[in-house]
């Protein structure tokens, strides 16, 4: 093994982190070297991420799926802090620089602008959201949460406003109290385990005191509340609805990401450490999972239907998307898992680039920035009072035909319409689903389809008005190049996980499969044979 | 030398010691709950922070020493620096208390009841 | 050419064509109408030359994998039905393009159009060409979907928009409970192949979930064909471009639901649901339909409800389910798109000429336009079913299922009286559609003088009536072996009953209802013509009500209505509910899982020693300054604060009591800053007073909030309190932490283990942690430069207005002197601790492996030495004399930290591997050197940065406030 | 008995952390997430059990390791100290900024409509 | 050169033992540090522009240390005393005005500090302008009396030991 | 006997400390102005301080000695800070 192969897992959240530090040492004005920057780093994040799903499908002994385990500080688990790729979050760190690569490509027009330190700020969330899905351990998992919802808190605010503000205080109270919550559950856990390590606790899990296990409940309890928070799980999520809208474009389309960092821990430890061979926890939560992604589904898809704008729907998709694969978890069928982790990868691409485009079709309502002093002489000024041109760099010709197709692309991904992507997750799950007649797999299904009619409902009638019925007075649609370019990035991701659909099916549901043998990863991990 | 085998001598006195801070300083608390206004409740920790501070610094060194079998002098720095401290509070205080009885702007801020008795202000 | 090929192009060059176009400029006009020709010609050829590749029977497959996981694949299948409705689609595509090109206005983004229609197009052969159910839905709604682009392609109306929408809506509603069917019945079959499935046909209809499965199936079929109760969205999809509905609603759309019947019948159509389904859909949509259409005045709208009528005499064929029903059904469905198409494109030269489609505009056109009237009359009288033509033919088929099958069910012997009737209303409105348009008196309306249209535009018109009249006089040569191979792709060979394509059967039932039909449609008209003509209203008489568009409508609003009150209802957007929500959200998952699994205490109660009762005392205090800065937190914010510290001083002891010295610096540090920052704050939060008086309900209101809060708090402190107990009372498990304790000093070279595990054992949380300190950091600085303070906080405080008036005044003063001399003795002070409290910092940093303290704690104190001549200095004197660059600072610490780490993957260690060695310096010994060392000073150097930033950008507020203040005034005394 | 003090001090934190965090003005909502992490800090703290007099600070090469203090826990409530020093202070500034933009310290950014 | 190295003399002597105390030890690398420290940390002093402080009669430091301990001593007896109630009801406090003729800051300091530092009397406020003090008393008997055992016993020997 | 009375001694002045401790956060809570509360905080922060010098006495250990030093060093910057801000209404100027 190479050097540089060895601490390739390293790289998705030393790489955002290193050059944000850089970036700071840098004067702010320098943008175009901070996009290339950033750009790099989420093109290199991206290789990394196949590399890595690669190694975590072939690097068995076997030649099968693996997990690869990451030392921190060279201290073996459960004592150190370790990090692991296996095909779920390598999975996910792909996914979040695909995600991240299109949305910074958008906010290079002119969002990177409208506040300092943007770069910094989003190679950060990057960071956190990596280090989530990497970390093997729940403590460590709880500080890349924080670094997550720090930079989200800095993003969310970007570019400030009344708006912004107002729901960025709920949404950072919220939180704030999410993460009491995820301490309590964490500290609770290693009081009655004596471990932080995700493996080391699963088996602990299996074999621990009669008389200890209802503490261990309560532990896991309070800290599937603090994830359910962060899934925007109805009733939990009201935060993410006026946040997201609030938030500038590329701020929210990169927040796609976060209410699936909740989902994945969510998966990851429901099926790690209360799967089949919990014993007396076997299961554990997973009524409770039904139940609330369920709700979510239900309360996102009536508010993506009450939608008045377009990022306001894109919102409430988010949560659609939460809550379909909550309820899938909450099933318990393997088979029907390979479909939601499917649905999962479109989806949140899907509402990334809806964010994106909601801000192009509702352009000229958005008032910038409000001219301020500097705190600091070295801090530059804001370029928006310098140059009142809010033009998003170059334009393309026929934006509306360009924006049209987009919208469209959207509309099929988030109600899960044939033939893209989001189809094939819900055709997947559906497939599973109907397989097993159970009155959950019913309301599931049932859920399913009237989500899908519920969002195309809501987002042709916003696309109605935002694309066919313009005012006069509306501003024409423009829509910059680079803009484009991120919008168009991630819907084509989207066409390409529909065309190579059966290889990616494929994929995610041998994710679900491995997800269901959870003593692979406990080997990998701990070295031992469980 | 472990505690027990502590000369009883140093075992009375640094007992003593630590008895009498605590209790002048204790003795500054009632002090600071007993006076009828501000001004002299001021005067009161006082106390605590001179003569009942440095029985306690005494005791403990006294105690570290003999422990250490070795000059522990270290808690001097305590005193030391409390007692550069404590007055520059002390003197703010004051001076925000007298600024703000002269002041008509008794509500302010920090809003609180007006002084049942405020004595005649310089 | 390969049959594989040939099956892929006529699928292929509809979609590839229409990506094509979609790229042509927005003028080519006429280049995308020879592309979208070319294509439909092509993929015609292609069909053709198929047909002898399939002898009856035979099925041509190919299957190209795509979702092989869920036995999903694209397989094409060709088979008799297939061929004639792909037939159909691409040779009235073909003609549709050609009409379009002279319809369509240079105006338009015509390619636009094209690429449209050819993708719909495409879509459609999808559907007749799906060899697998799941494929077939996901055609079935891409047609929806580009129906819903064809129909609003004048979006600039709202008409369109509306009728697009509503399209889309119920269709996809048809299509998304098809798409379930079709899993359903997958699953049922094992199989979702076409061939499969039908081959499974016993193992289906023995499932109990088949009657679901069909039930989801029909929804699908019946909102594609318009039919009752889901027919109005067809009227309203008129508002789309001629070309469109003469295409859509003739041949194509429309047709998808029969073509979902016919692919089913074979499985279902025996079935009672079935039979009460379709057949009662079908029966209704037919009389429906006919009776709205007698009553329009636009030629579209008259032509839409025939559409419709017309549809369900079709669907009510496939649900008598009875063979020959299924033939003539198949047989009506090629001649209502050849006469529908052609009547539509009639309709359209008549707008397009006369620029109106309305009836009681138009009035004796066939003296202008002639050659367009004959075919328009050709092609009505065809839809009215006047013998030679092909309309005839198969509602004389119509007509004697419905006479053959008049026993057993109430229905059924109603169906010839319902059938003749609905018939007659047909010969009704097609006199209409004739003698209105043109006959009569010269218009007088009409704002031009009409004319014949373009030779090429009439010519598609032309070869439809010239096929209407052939088939109808030649049926048997025409049109009979196509329609025999598709009557034995869906009957089956053995099954294929005798019928026969003739003009002339006799004198039997059907031909003298059909007499009478036509008979009774020309009586009305002669009786009601008139009244019908000029009837203001233009609605159905009797059915004004039943309005189905304008309840879909009311539907849709209030759907949207309902989900906005159900998410104000539901979900809330103010803090406080979240807040409870989450807490009692909390407070239940632990109560449950305790409940669940049983949380026993096992207490130790030992006799107390004086101890303990000292250390209770403590928390009687600190628990007393908690609750009381609780009570004091609305009104008295500085004593809140106050008696935070308070409480937050007996949590220090606490750590220092119960062995964790590190816990108990790191808290006082922090304890101090943050004192300060809630200070800076305040000065920018509103004065709040007791005295201000609520109203008596919402003082009520008021009240009985926060009674239940207190009861939540409560519970959580009493649960919280529980939990913490029920662990610490049981022994300790033995867990990592041992691991820790023995290694810190020999392998981690430091004798602290907290620090040890801080800098190296879990050096990654660290790493994260101050991460965190510096976004938050930017994150500030960020909210800050932007900060607008309320009107009401903008002037100075009072106190310093005050200040700067009162005080002992002495002749002499200036402003400033008072705060400086009140500032003398602090400052001198706090000036001179400057350094002391450096070397703190340093002892804190230095010892931090061994002792408490570490680089944390030493950062803080670094801050607080810096703040503290921020506080005696002001801020203007403290950095015209000091570097303060914490951005860069942050920076360098997170660079420091980051490459710190990083050395160790030189040596091809993993990340923070730490190294440490004793090194023997001389004079000074043996000294420890730890690689951590460096990792802390990051640490430092970062907290200082974070932590100075985020006090300073706060402190700026006010002076930037003064600063402003100060040119503002500047400003207007210049002006 | 001090683990019962220690229990019922946690409880009393948090009771007044969560009464203060459910007030609708942002200034007692930041004090109550204050208290609130005291309790928790508290509560992890607890996670480890009591020990008095033994912190984890070892003399060279430990002999005993179960004599000493539990020294995880107090690694994670330093860094939970930390994590929400600095979030306390991001949440003073942005209700700084809300008071500013809207002109009230309702958590909601408006006096409730009465 | 020694006025580079060692701008406050007086000052690197104070963190030289603070560095020492804070050490707990003697060895050489306490002594290096408490060195190291000594010399580099009064450098930022220059930043802050310090004035160097002119100590001019030890035998003055002494002689008011000595005075102020006992001073210390004694009022925190008669502080103990008032508030265990003994005179509670004549005694009475006040303000009351000292003119000080010493103008250094670093006099004045000191003086703040001993006066504060002393139980029953509080430095409440100085003008810089008519070198008035305003001092608050717990135990206000006579006030000229305090008047001249301020100036007699502090200033002077501040004055001796500043100016 | 002499082990008992440093036992008993320290045991009282801890008590007593405590006490004062009290008596301040009495002064604290119960004001009546803001001065007198940060006094209190003060008198409060003192004690705790004591008795941490005690409380090392107590244990024999010294980890208790950088606490005390930092309330020592430092503590004051908490009060001065209030007291500014009393006097000033902004804690920098
Ligand atoms: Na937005
Ligand atoms: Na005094």
């Amino acid at each position: 093994m190479s050097l540089w192969d060895h601490h390739l897992i390293l790289l998705p959240i030393l790489l955002p982190m290193v050059m944000a530090s850089a970036m700071l040492l840098f004067d702010e004005r320098r943008r175009r070297l901070k996009s290339v920057i950033s750009l790099t780093a989420m093109a290199a994040i991206l290789l990394v991420a196949l590399a890595l799903l690669h190694e975590s499908m072939t690097g068995a002994v076997d030649g099968g799926d693996t997990a690869r385990v990451y030392r921190l500080g060279d201290w073996s688990a459960p004592f150190g802090i370790v990090l692991v790729a296996d095909r779920l979050s390598a999975m996910m760190v792909a996914l979040t620089s695909v995600l991240g690569a299109g949305v910074l490509a958008f906010a290079l027009a002119r969002w990177d602008r409208a506040g300092p330190r943007f770069h910094a700020l989003f190679l950060f969330l990057i960071m956190g959201v990596n280090g989530a899905f990497l970390t093997g351990d729940l403590f460590n998992l709880f500080v890349f949460f924080e670094i997550m919802l720090a930079a989200s808190y800095g993003l969310a605010l970007h570019g400030s406003g009344e708006a912004r503000i107002r729901a960025g205080l709920t949404y950072i109270a919220i939180n704030l109290t999410a993460s009491l919550l995820f301490l309590i559950g964490v500290s609770l856990l290693y009081g009655v385990t004596g471990t932080l390590n995700m493996a080391e606790f699963a088996l602990k899990v299996r074999t621990i005191a009669p008389d200890d296990r209802g503490l261990l409940h309560v532990g896991a309890a309070i800290l599937g509340t603090a994830f359910l928070i962060k899934c925007a799980a109805w009733p939990l999520g009201f935060w993410l609805a006026p946040t997201y809208t609030a938030a500038s474009a590329p701020s929210a389309a990169a927040f796609a990401i976060l209410s699936k960092v909740g989902v994945y821990v969510v998966l990851r430890l429901s099926l790690l450490a209360f799967g089949d061979g919990a014993g007396a926890s076997a299961h554990f939560g997973q009524p409770w999972l039904l139940v609330a992604g369920l709700a979510t589904l239900a309360f996102g898809t009536l508010g993506l239907i009450a939608s008045r704008d377009l990022s306001r729907a894109g919102a409430y998709a988010v949560m659609v998307s939460s809550g379909t694969i909550l309820a899938v978890a909450g099933v318990g069928d393997k088979a029907v898992l390979g479909g939601a982790l499917f649905y999962l990868i479109g989806s949140t691409l899907a509402c990334g680039a809806m964010f994106l485009l909601a801000e192009v079709l509702q352009r000229g309502v958005d008032s910038g920035g409000q001219r301020e002093r500097a705190v600091f002489d070295d801090e530059y000024r804001d370029p928006f009072d310098d140059d009142e041109r809010n033009e998003p760099g170059l334009v393309i010709p026929a934006a509306v035909a360009a924006l049209g197709g987009a919208f469209l692309i959207c509309t099929l991904m988030i109600a899960g319409l044939p033939p893209l992507s989001g189809f094939i997750g819900k055709l997947a799950m559906l497939d599973g689903l109907a397989r097993s007649v159970s009155p959950a797999s019913i309301a599931v299904i049932v859920g399913l389809s009237l989500s899908s009619l519920g969002g195309l409902i809501g987002l042709t009638r916003l696309g109605v008005g935002a694309l066919w019925a313009r005012d006069d007075d509306a501003p024409e649609l423009v829509v910059g190049a680079a803009e484009l370019a991120g919008m168009g990035g991630l819907l084509a991701a989207c066409v390409l996980l529909a065309i190579f659909g059966g290889a990616g099916l494929g994929f995610a549901e041998h994710t679900a499969e491995w997800l269901g043998r959870p003593d692979a990863y406990i080997r990998a991990v701990l070295g031992t044979t469980p | 030398m472990s505690v027990a085998d502590l000369p009883a001598w140093a075992c009375v006195v640094v007992g003593l010691l630590a008895l009498a801070g605590a209790a002048l300083s204790f003795l500054g608390a009632v002090g600071l709950c007993s006076f009828k206004t501000f001004y002299e409740r001021v005067h009161a920790p006082t106390l605590g922070a001179t003569l009942g501070m440095a029985l306690i610094v005494a005791a403990s060194i006294l105690f570290f020493t003999l422990i250490e079998g070795r000059f522990m002098p270290r808690e001097l720095l305590i005193g030391v620096f409390l007692t550069v401290t404590t007055p520059v509070t002390l003197i703010l205080l004051g001076r925000a208390a007298l600024f703000r009885d002269r002041t008509e702007f008794a509500r302010d801020e920090a809003a609180d009841e007006p002084e049942p008795s405020t004595p005649s202000l310089p | 050419m390969s049959s594989n090929l040939l099956l892929l192009v006529i699928l292929a060059a509809p979609f590839l064509g229409a990506a094509v176009a979609a790229g042509l400029p927005r003028h080519a006009r006429t280049a995308a109408a020879i592309l979208s020709w070319l294509v439909s010609l092509v993929s015609l050829v292609s069909l053709a030359a198929l047909w002898p590749r399939f002898a009856d029977g035979e099925v041509l497959r190919l299957a190209i994998p795509w979702l092989p996981s869920l036995g999903v694949s694209l397989i094409l299948r060709l088979d008799g039905l297939s061929w004639i409705f792909a037939a159909l689609i691409l040779g009235i595509g073909a003609l549709v393009v050609l009409y379009a090109r002279y319809y369509m206005s240079p105006k338009d983004p015509v390619p636009r159009f094209f690429s449209f229609l050819l993708a719909f197009m495409g879509a459609m052969q999808g559907v007749v060409l799906s060899g697998n159910l799941i494929q077939l839905a996901v055609f079935w709604e891409l047609t929806s979907l580009f129906s819903f682009l064809l129909i609003g392609y004048w979006h600039q109306n709202a008409s369109a928009r509306e009728g697009a929408r509503m399209a889309l809506t119920v269709t996809a509603l048809g299509g998304l409970c098809l798409l379930v069917g079709m899993i359903l019945i997958g699953g049922i079959a094992g199989s979702y192949d076409l061939d499969d499935v039908l081959a499974a046909k016993s193992v289906i209809l023995a499932d109990p979930r088949s009657v679901v499965a069909l039930a989801l199936v029909l929804m699908g079929a019946l909102t594609k064909s318009a039919q009752f109760p889901f027919h109005f969205w067809l009227p309203r999809a008129m508002a789309a471009p001629t070309p469109v509905s003469a295409y859509l609603h003739s041949a194509t759309m429309v047709k998808a639901g029969i073509f979902l019947l016919l692919r089913m019948w074979p499985i279902f159509g025996q079935t009672e649901l079935w039979y009460f389904v379709v057949a009662g859909a079908g029966v209704a949509t037919l009389l429906i339909g006919a009776w709205c259409a007698i009553f329009q005045h636009d030629l579209k709208g008259l032509l839409a409800y025939s559409t419709i009528s017309h549809l369900g005499l079709i669907v009510l064929l496939l649900g008598l389910g009875s063979p020959l029903g299924a033939i003539a059904a198949i047989f009506h469905t090629v001649n209502h798109a050849t006469f529908k198409a052609s009547l539509f494109m009639a309709a359209g030269i008549i707008d397009h000429e006369a620029g109106t489609r309305d009836m009681r505009k138009l009035s004796g056109l066939y003296k202008f336009m002639p050659i367009t009237g004959t075919l328009a009359i050709v092609a009505a009288a065809a839809m009215a079913g006047v013998p030679l033509l092909n309309g005839f033919l198969s509602k004389e088929m119509f007509l004697a299922e419905v006479v053959a099958g008049s026993d057993g069910h109430a229905l059924n012997a109603a169906l010839p009286v319902l059938a003749t009737l609905a018939s007659a209303f047909g010969v009704l409105y097609s006199l209409r559609f004739i003698l209105a348009t043109f006959f009569g008196p010269p218009p007088t309306a009409l704002d031009r003088v009409p004319h014949e249209p373009p030779a090429w535009m009439r010519r598609p018109v032309e070869i439809l009536v010239a096929l209407c009249l052939l088939v109808g006089v030649l049926p048997a040569i025409t049109v009979g072996p196509f329609l025999r191979s598709a009557a034995v792709a869906v009957l089956g060979f053995d099954d294929l009953p005798y019928y026969s394509l003739a003009l002339w059967h006799g004198f039997n039932m059907p031909l003298l209802l059909s007499v009478l039909a036509l008979g009774g449609g020309v009586l009305a008209y002669a009786i009601f013509g008139q009244k019908l003509n000029t009837n203001p209203r233009g609605g159905p008489w009797g059915l004004k009500r039943l309005n189905g568009g304008y309840l879909f409508e009311k539907a849709m609003t209030g759907i949207v209505k309902g989900a906005r009150w159900v998410e104000s209802r539901l979900g809330t957007e103010r803090m406080q509910p979240q807040l409870r929500l989450v807490v009692l959200a909390a407070l239940a998952a632990g109560a449950a899982a305790a409940f669940a699994g049983g949380v026993a205490i096992r207490p130790s109660w030992s006799s107390p020693g004086a101890s303990e009762f000292i250390f209770a005392a403590l928390w009687l205090t600190g628990g007393g300054c908690a609750v009381a800065a609780a009570w004091q937190a609305k009104y008295h914010r500085l004593a809140a604060v106050v008696l935070m510290g308070a409480a937050g001083l007996v949590s220090c002891i606490t750590f220092v009591w119960m062995s964790a010295p590190d816990l108990a610096l790191t808290q006082l540090l922090v304890e101090v800053v943050t004192t300060v920052l809630l200070l800076l704050g305040l000065r920018w939060l509103p004065k709040r007073r007791e005295d201000i008086q609520a109203s008596r309900a919402e003082l009520v209101r008021s009240r009985r909030r926060r009674r239940v809060d207190l009861v939540i708090a409560a519970v959580v402190g009493l649960a919280l309190a529980f939990v913490s107990y029920a662990v610490m009372t049981r022994p300790m498990v033995e867990g990592i932490s041992r691991f820790f304790v023995e290694r810190a000093y020999s392998e981690g070279g430091g004798r602290n283990v907290v620090n040890v595990i801080l800098v190296d054992f879990r050096a990654f949380d660290t790493f994260g942690e101050i991460t965190v300190l510096g976004i938050v950091g930017l994150t500030v600085l960020a909210l800050l430069r932007r900060f607008r303070p309320a009107s009401d906080s903008l002037p100075a405080p009072n106190q310093k207005q005050a200040r700067e008036r009162a005080g002992p005044v002495a002749e002499g003063r200036k402003a400033g002197d008072a705060l400086r001399d009140t500032m003398l003795i602090p400052r001198v002070v706090m000036r001179w601790m400057f350094p002391f409290v450096i070397v703190l910092a340093v002892h804190l940093f230095l010892r931090g492996h061994d002792l408490p303290g570490g680089g944390f704690a030493a950062g803080v104190a670094l801050s607080i030495a810096v703040l503290l001549q921020y506080m005696a200095n002001g801020a203007r004197w403290v950095e015209e004399r000091l570097l303060l660059r914490p951005i860069l600072w942050i920076g360098w610490g997170l660079t420091i930290a980051a490459g710190c780490g990083l050395v160790a993957i030189g040596f091809n260690r993993p990340f923070l591997t730490s190294a440490f060695q004793y090194v023997n310096l001389p004079l000074l010994g043996q000294v420890p050197l730890a690689s951590a060392v460096v990792f802390d000073l990051g640490v430092v150097l970062l907290v200082v940065g974070a932590t100075v930033l985020m006090l300073v950008a706060l402190a700026h507020q006010s002076l930037r406030r003064a600063r402003d203040d100060a040119e503002a005034e500047q400003a207007e005394g210049g002006a | 008995m001090t683990e019962f003090v220690l229990a019922a001090a946690i409880g009393v934190l948090s009771a007044a952390g969560t009464w203060l965090l459910l007030r609708p003005r942002t200034f007692q909502v930041i004090k109550g997430l204050s208290l609130l992490s005291y309790a928790v800090n508290l509560f992890i703290f607890s996670m480890g059990r009591l020990r008095s007099g033994m912190p984890p600070i070892t003399a060279k090469g430990a002999e005993r390791p179960e004599l000493y203090a539990d020294p995880t826990p107090q690694a994670l409530v330093l860094t939970a100290i930390v994590i929400s020093f600095a979030l306390t202070a991001l949440f003073l500034v942005v209700l700084l900024a809300s008071r500013g933009a809207t002109g009230s310290d309702h958590v909601d950014g408006r006096e409730p409509a009465e | 050169m020694i006025r580079a190295l060692l701008p406050h003399p007086l000052l690197a002597l104070g963190l030289f033992v603070t560095s020492l105390l804070m050490s707990g030890s003697v060895g050489p690398p306490s002594i290096a540090l408490a060195a190291v420290l000594a010399l580099a940390t009064p450098q930022v002093m220059r930043a802050l522009d310090a004035q160097t402080i002119p100590i001019r009669s030890p035998g003055a430091i002494v002689a008011l240390a000595g005075c102020v301990v006992i001073d210390v001593l004694r009022s925190n007896w008669a502080v103990a005393a008032i508030i265990l109630g003994r005179r509670r009801h004549e005694r009475q406090s006040g303000f009351i005005h000292v003119p000080l003729d010493l103008k250094d800051r670093y006099a004045l300091a000191v003086l703040a500090v001993i006066l504060t530092a002393t139980p029953g009397t509080l430095w409440v406020e100085y003008d810089s302008a008519t070198g008035r003090l305003l001092l608050h008393v717990l135990d206000l008997v006579e006030e000229d009396e305090w008047i001249h055992l301020i100036k007699d016993r502090y200033e002077r020997r501040l004055m001796e030991i500043f100016e | 006997m002499s082990q008992a009375i440093l036992f008993w001694g320290l045991t009282i002045a801890q008590a007593l400390l405590v006490a004062a401790m009290a008596l301040a956060a009495w002064r604290a809570v119960r004001g009546p102005r803001a001065q007198d509360r940060v006094l209190g905080l003060d008198t409060f922060y003192l004690n705790g301080m004591l008795l941490l010098l005690v409380f090392g006495i107590r244990t024999g250990g010294s980890i208790y000695f950088y606490a005390a030093l930092i309330i020592g060093m430092l503590g004051f910057a908490a009060t001065v800070a209030l007291a500014k801000f009393l006097m000033r209404g902004e804690v920098i100027e």
